[in-house]
């Protein structure tokens, strides 16, 4: 086969070009001919594909995702916002924090080991190249039925590659999800997070400037997996027997990683780098042209120095090839030397492919033939955008009328049965101890974890002097969102949000990773609009901007979509991690305080999906003042020494939130239904902005003072005490019964 | 009884991690002339009955569906002779 | 002049800045010791720290044993000088022939994390005086291959000789054998325990403080030396 | 280039749990009558050189002191025949 070079392709116009195999369509293919002013070459075709796919351009959320820097609230925190790798946030004492929430959901059903692990490689050099120190990672999970054939299949090895890629990195997990729910059977979700620390002053950019300065290439060997992944995966659907198409599989070596991280930290140190990013999706594809698009002027690369695994890949391969565990630098030429040598210290494969030129394009050359001429802004940013028709479901209404009010589904009444329903929800799969799954990662490596599961958020000491910290927290409820996106979306941040201040840090930024089913629906379309101008709403009034985030769309087998899952991660700083608030009732004696209004609220609860397998009616409503308030509460609270516990409520209301900080501290509960609600509503709404509080009696009337003049409901449901929860007049459940029910669930579905 | 023998290797275009860092350290530790190593599983299955045609045929079976993750490895499956 | 205790880093060591804040709350001061570098730099006393050296693919600890810091460790350690390897570092002492038997994958095939009590049999190695008799520690565990395995003879010996140092109470979270958590070579100088006593140094990041015991007992023997 | 094998296995009486547990998911799985599993590793080397005796004595070797841990696993070395 002859090469086509650029000189090729200007004498060949004609020439068949396989434009809609690699996913273009015709006139996106008609654009780049109009761009170049000629056919592309086959790597150029290449790259423009992978660029243009979904997963790289964002084409059909683009128009959507605008929201988050139009209505981003003013922030003296962001110091770097959306568009670069991550976004970094000022935590004060001159700190800089990046994290970071990205999805791996395709790879990760096609080989789960494999697919999850490569999923937390790839945010980690995400937040590496922002120039921070990768400091903890989380990981959100959906599953299909726990009981599901499938299920046992895909999630043991998603686990198993999340703590077999983090643990041998060194990075303590923190937190994460675990939900199951019939909708992501054949769409499980692995969203992956990472938080990085760093002084202000090493934040880098992922662009090059300089002619004359050089592209280095250093990491692992290029070899020929997940070629063509980036479009395939992450743009086709699947069909109900399974994968349409099995792209080669990324396999990932964290070990090469973990010398990538100090190899890099290294250089960073030293200041020998000026601009940097990792190779991701679209591998040196997408480096190659970003780094050159963000900078000033031009690039000029000599793919045949790539160092290769597989020498048989042609130049096409090496520029779509998907090998993990790789960076590209922009280093000045005089310290090119340093910089080889400290790779050479870590073992780390570094080499000089080439170098930024005066000109305005990116040039690329295939042992000294023009192979690639073309302006890299095409390429990497200004790709096509759509905008894809959307309209509410016809369905939506029918769903939200289905609410299940006590009529249509039947409420427990009796002691007894109030008794049997705590025990059922707290032993639902959703609601169930989480310990199987956690337990096979490491939390304590780095030794600065102060909060990881089950706590509200994950909380990292980020100065071992002053004890400054940051706190994370990540929520998403698919079936509040489907019952309506826009409010759905709020919920997932208000949660994440309630989170992060119950353990006492004050919640600064945003970052999401927004998972849907096919753009090309409407429906989904819709789902997709509305959760995005609501999160973009409520990160406006909480104050909270997104720094960055992810989409992945297409997670749907045939034309049934998942529900539509954003997923919220919020972070927070926190002074003195010393004052971090815990779940568990520890202490004999406090009081036990319920913050908010508590309404008959059941639409997408977990008890109507956990007693009834129902889904209908509307979400709790939200009021986004009121869980502001509530956060500041629970922020002064643990500052001023007046609340030793603290948790929020979500899923299966203050009967789920008490059982799992009695059974965290070991202590019980005696409570009394307050004046004004039944038994069944306070123990399983889920209305939002609430929380519950252990106060210590000494803290009483400071604690109730400071509520009441901020306008904050407090009120007084028990004490902690005894070795039960006991709700007087109706039940006393042991607290070795409820462990009983709560723990080994997991296990026995999947052991 | 009968052993049966199945070896699991990754593919050959699939990076192979172990394989490579067996390879790095071969020479350090003054191991040269070997120019590449992949690291990969054995099975030794044995059997209560015969090994007849049926019974491979099972075995390479579960050689495909569960030994074997065929998305990234290849199997052989082969009688050991005693 | 306050003790100097050697932290080696290998590639993928991991828990190497998490020994060295151990050693410098218990009062000593931490010296990182590189792998290439066989110079240990006058320390008295060597740690062996957690992690997946070399990416731990073949066999945990098996390149590292071959490193040029490890023929002075090893060296040292038969002339006497004070060893602890934890987790990995207990991987790299067996593989390295200083302790006997090996560590094998968990029997329940997953890595585990979690705060596991430990009983300290023998409080007469360099490692383990400061605790009392049969000491009760709680302290974290997290490993995929930490099953001690031995042949009979070799458990019959160490028990014998009491050298099993640690031992695990209420699960054995791994299978190994007879709950060895740790063991010591007969001089009693070099120790070898799965579990991570330098995470349980401080109350605010740990399960609590009682891990520190392994690192004050090192300094009160090179001291009282 | 020519492919020398080493496989390496457990020691009989130390117990493998990855063979066991492969053993126990078989009959739930539908594959009966096998009575006994053990799962080891399979290296593969490609060799620079002829394969002759001083080459199969390094690798031998590289085998006892690296790849295999003889204070619980065997091992074997074998060439592969093309
Ligand atoms: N996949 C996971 N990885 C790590 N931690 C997890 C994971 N799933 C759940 N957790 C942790 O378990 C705890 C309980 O989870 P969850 O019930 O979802 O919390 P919440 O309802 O407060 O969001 C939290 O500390 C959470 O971070
Ligand atoms: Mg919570």
């Amino acid at each position: 086969m002859t090469l086509d070079t650029v000189k090729h392709a200007t004498g060949t116009p004609e020439a068949e070009q396989p434009w809609a195999a690699l996913g273009l369509k015709a006139d996106e293919y008609a654009r780049i001919r109009e761009i170049l002013g000629r056919r592309p070459t086959g790597a150029e075709l290449a790259m423009y594909s992978v660029m243009w796919s979904e997963h790289c351009s964002y084409k059909s959320s683009k128009v959507h995702l605008k929201q988050f820097g139009e209505k981003a609230p003013a922030s003296d925190a962001m110091l770097v916002g959306i568009g670069e790798n991550a976004g970094v946030v000022d935590v004060g004492q001159g700190y800089a924090v990046t994290f970071k929430i990205e999805s791996h959901n395709h790879p990760s059903y096609i080989e789960p080991y494999q697919g999850a692990a490569t999923g937390i490689g790839g945010i980690v050099r995400d937040i590496l190249a922002m120039g921070a120190r990768p400091v903890a990672v989380m990981d959100p999970l959906r599953f299909g039925a726990p009981d599901h054939p499938d299920t046992r299949r895909v999630l043991p090895g998603i686990v198993a590659g999340i703590g077999g890629y983090g643990n041998c990195l060194g990075l303590p997990n923190i937190g994460g999800e675990v939900v199951f729910d019939s909708c992501y059977q054949g769409n499980p979700l692995v969203n992956a997070l990472c938080v990085g620390v760093m002084k202000h002053e090493d934040i880098h950019l992922a662009q090059a400037s300089g002619a004359g300065n050089k592209v280095i290439l250093y990491g692992a060997r290029t070899g020929g997996d997940g070629i063509g992944g980036v479009s395939v995966l992450a743009s086709e659907t699947f069909d109900a027997t399974g994968p349409a198409k099995r792209p080669a599989v990324q396999v990932g070596d964290p070990f090469q990683e973990k010398l990538l991280i100090e190899c890099t930290l290294e250089v960073f140190a030293e200041k020998l780098v000026l601009g940097i990013q990792d190779l991701g999706g679209a591998g040196l594809s997408c480096a190659t042209s970003e780094l050159a698009s963000a900078g000033s002027g031009g690039m000029r690369v000599e793919l045949d120095s790539v160092p290769l695994r597989d020498a048989t890949l042609s130049p096409e391969e090496i520029l779509m090839s998907e090998s993990q565990e790789r960076m590209c630098a922009i280093v000045e030429p005089e310290k090119v030397a340093r910089f080889l040598e400290i790779c050479e210290k870590w073992d780390v494969i570094a080499t000089v492919i080439g170098e930024v030129t005066e000109g305005e394009r990116l040039e690329i050359f295939w042992h000294g033939e023009q192979i690639v001429d073309v302006p890299p802004r095409s390429v990497a940013h200004d790709g096509p955008t759509y905008q894809r028709p959307f309209a509410r479901p016809s369905w939506q209404d029918a769903l939200q009328a289905d609410a299940p009010t006590a009529e249509r589904l039947k409420r427990p009444a009796s002691g007894e049965e109030l008794r049997a329903t705590v025990l059922q929800l707290a032993g639902s799969p959703n609601q169930a101890d989480k310990s199987w799954i956690t337990s096979q990662y490491d939390r304590y490596v780095l030794g600065n974890t102060v909060l990881s599961t089950p706590e509200d958020s994950g909380m990292v000491r980020i100065d071992e002097e002053t004890n400054l910290g940051v706190a994370v927290a990540t929520d998403g409820n698919g079936r509040y969102a489907k019952l309506d996106p826009y409010t759905g979306a709020q919920l997932a941040l208000a949660e994440a949000y309630r989170n992060v201040a119950a353990t006492g840090a004050k919640p600064l930024a945003v970052s999401d990773c927004l998972n849907f089913g096919s753009p090309e629906d409407p429906d989904v379309m819709w789902q997709f609009a509305e959760a995005t101008r609501g999160l973009a709403d409520a990160c406006q009034i909480l104050g909270t901007p997104v720094t960055g985030g992810n989409v992945s769309l297409y997670n749907q087998t045939g034309d049934v979509a998942i529900h539509p899952t954003p997923v919220v991660a919020v972070l927070g700083v926190i002074d003195d991690v010393n004052r971090r608030t815990p779940i568990g009732f520890a202490e004999e004696g406090q009081l036990v305080y319920l913050l908010g209004d508590t309404a008959d609220e059941f639409g997408g609860s977990a008890w109507a999906q956990v007693a009834h397998d129902h889904l209908g009616g509307l979400p709790p409503k939200l009021d986004l003042e009121r869980e502001r308030l509530l956060a500041e509460v629970l922020i002064a609270g643990s500052r001023d020494g007046m609340v030793d516990a603290a948790h929020d409520l979500s899923d299966g209301g203050l009967a789920q939130a008490l059982a799992e900080s009695c059974l965290r501290g070991g202590k019980g509960v005696r409570l009394v239904v307050p004046d004004g609600l039944n038994a069944f509503t306070f123990l399983f709404s889920e209305s939002a902005g609430r929380a519950v509080v252990s106060v210590p009696r000494s803290e009483e009337l400071r604690f109730t003072e400071m509520c009441g003049v901020r306008g904050l409901p407090a009120t007084r449901v028990g004490v902690v005490d005894g070795d039960s929860i006991d709700l007087q007049g109706h039940f006393t459940l042991p607290l070795a019964e409820l462990r009983e029910a709560h723990t080994g669930v997991i296990e026995a579905l999947l052991g | 009884m009968a052993r049966v023998v199945v070896d699991v290797m990754l593919k050959p275009e699939i990076l192979d991690p172990q394989g490579q860092a067996v390879q790095r350290a071969l020479p350090r530790l003054g191991f040269t002339g070997i120019a590449d190593v992949r690291q990969g599983k054995r099975f030794e299955l044995e059997l209560e009955g015969p090994v007849d045609e049926a019974a491979l045929a099972r075995i390479r079976e579960a050689a495909e569906t569960f030994l074997a993750n065929t998305v990234i490895e290849d199997f052989t499956v082969r009688v050991e002779q005693p | 002049m306050s003790a100097r205790i050697g932290v080696v880093t290998f590639p993928g060591s991991l828990d190497d800045r998490d020994a060295q804040r151990a050693v410098r709350l218990a009062g000593a001061e931490p010296v990182a010791l590189w792998h290439r570098d066989q110079d240990l730099h006058q320390v008295d006393a060597v740690v062996l720290p957690g992690g997946f050296s070399y990416g731990d693919y073949l066999r945990c600890g098996a390149i590292s044993r071959f490193s040029p810091v490890m023929d002075s460790v090893i060296e040292q350690a038969r002339a006497g000088m004070p060893v602890l390897g934890i987790c990995n570092g207990f991987q790299v002492l067996c593989e390295s022939h200083l302790l006997p038997g090996a560590l094998t994958r968990n029997d329940s095939l997953h890595f585990v994390c979690r705060d596991q009590r430990l009983r300290i049999e023998n409080t007469g190695t360099a490692w383990t005086s400061a605790y009392v008799p049969n000491a009760e520690i709680t302290v974290p565990l997290k490993n995929g291959e930490g099953r001690f395995v031995a042949d009979e003879h070799t458990l019959d010996q160490l028990e014998a000789e009491g050298r099993v140092v640690a031992r695990y109470l209420d699960v054995n979270p791994n299978g190994s054998y007879r709950d060895i958590a740790g063991i010591s070579n007969a001089a009693g100088n070099v120790v070898g325990l799965m579990p991570h006593p330098e995470h349980a140094i401080e109350p605010l990041t740990g399960p609590g403080t009682e891990g520190l015991g392994f690192f004050a007992s090192i300094l009160k023997q090179l001291v009282s030396a």
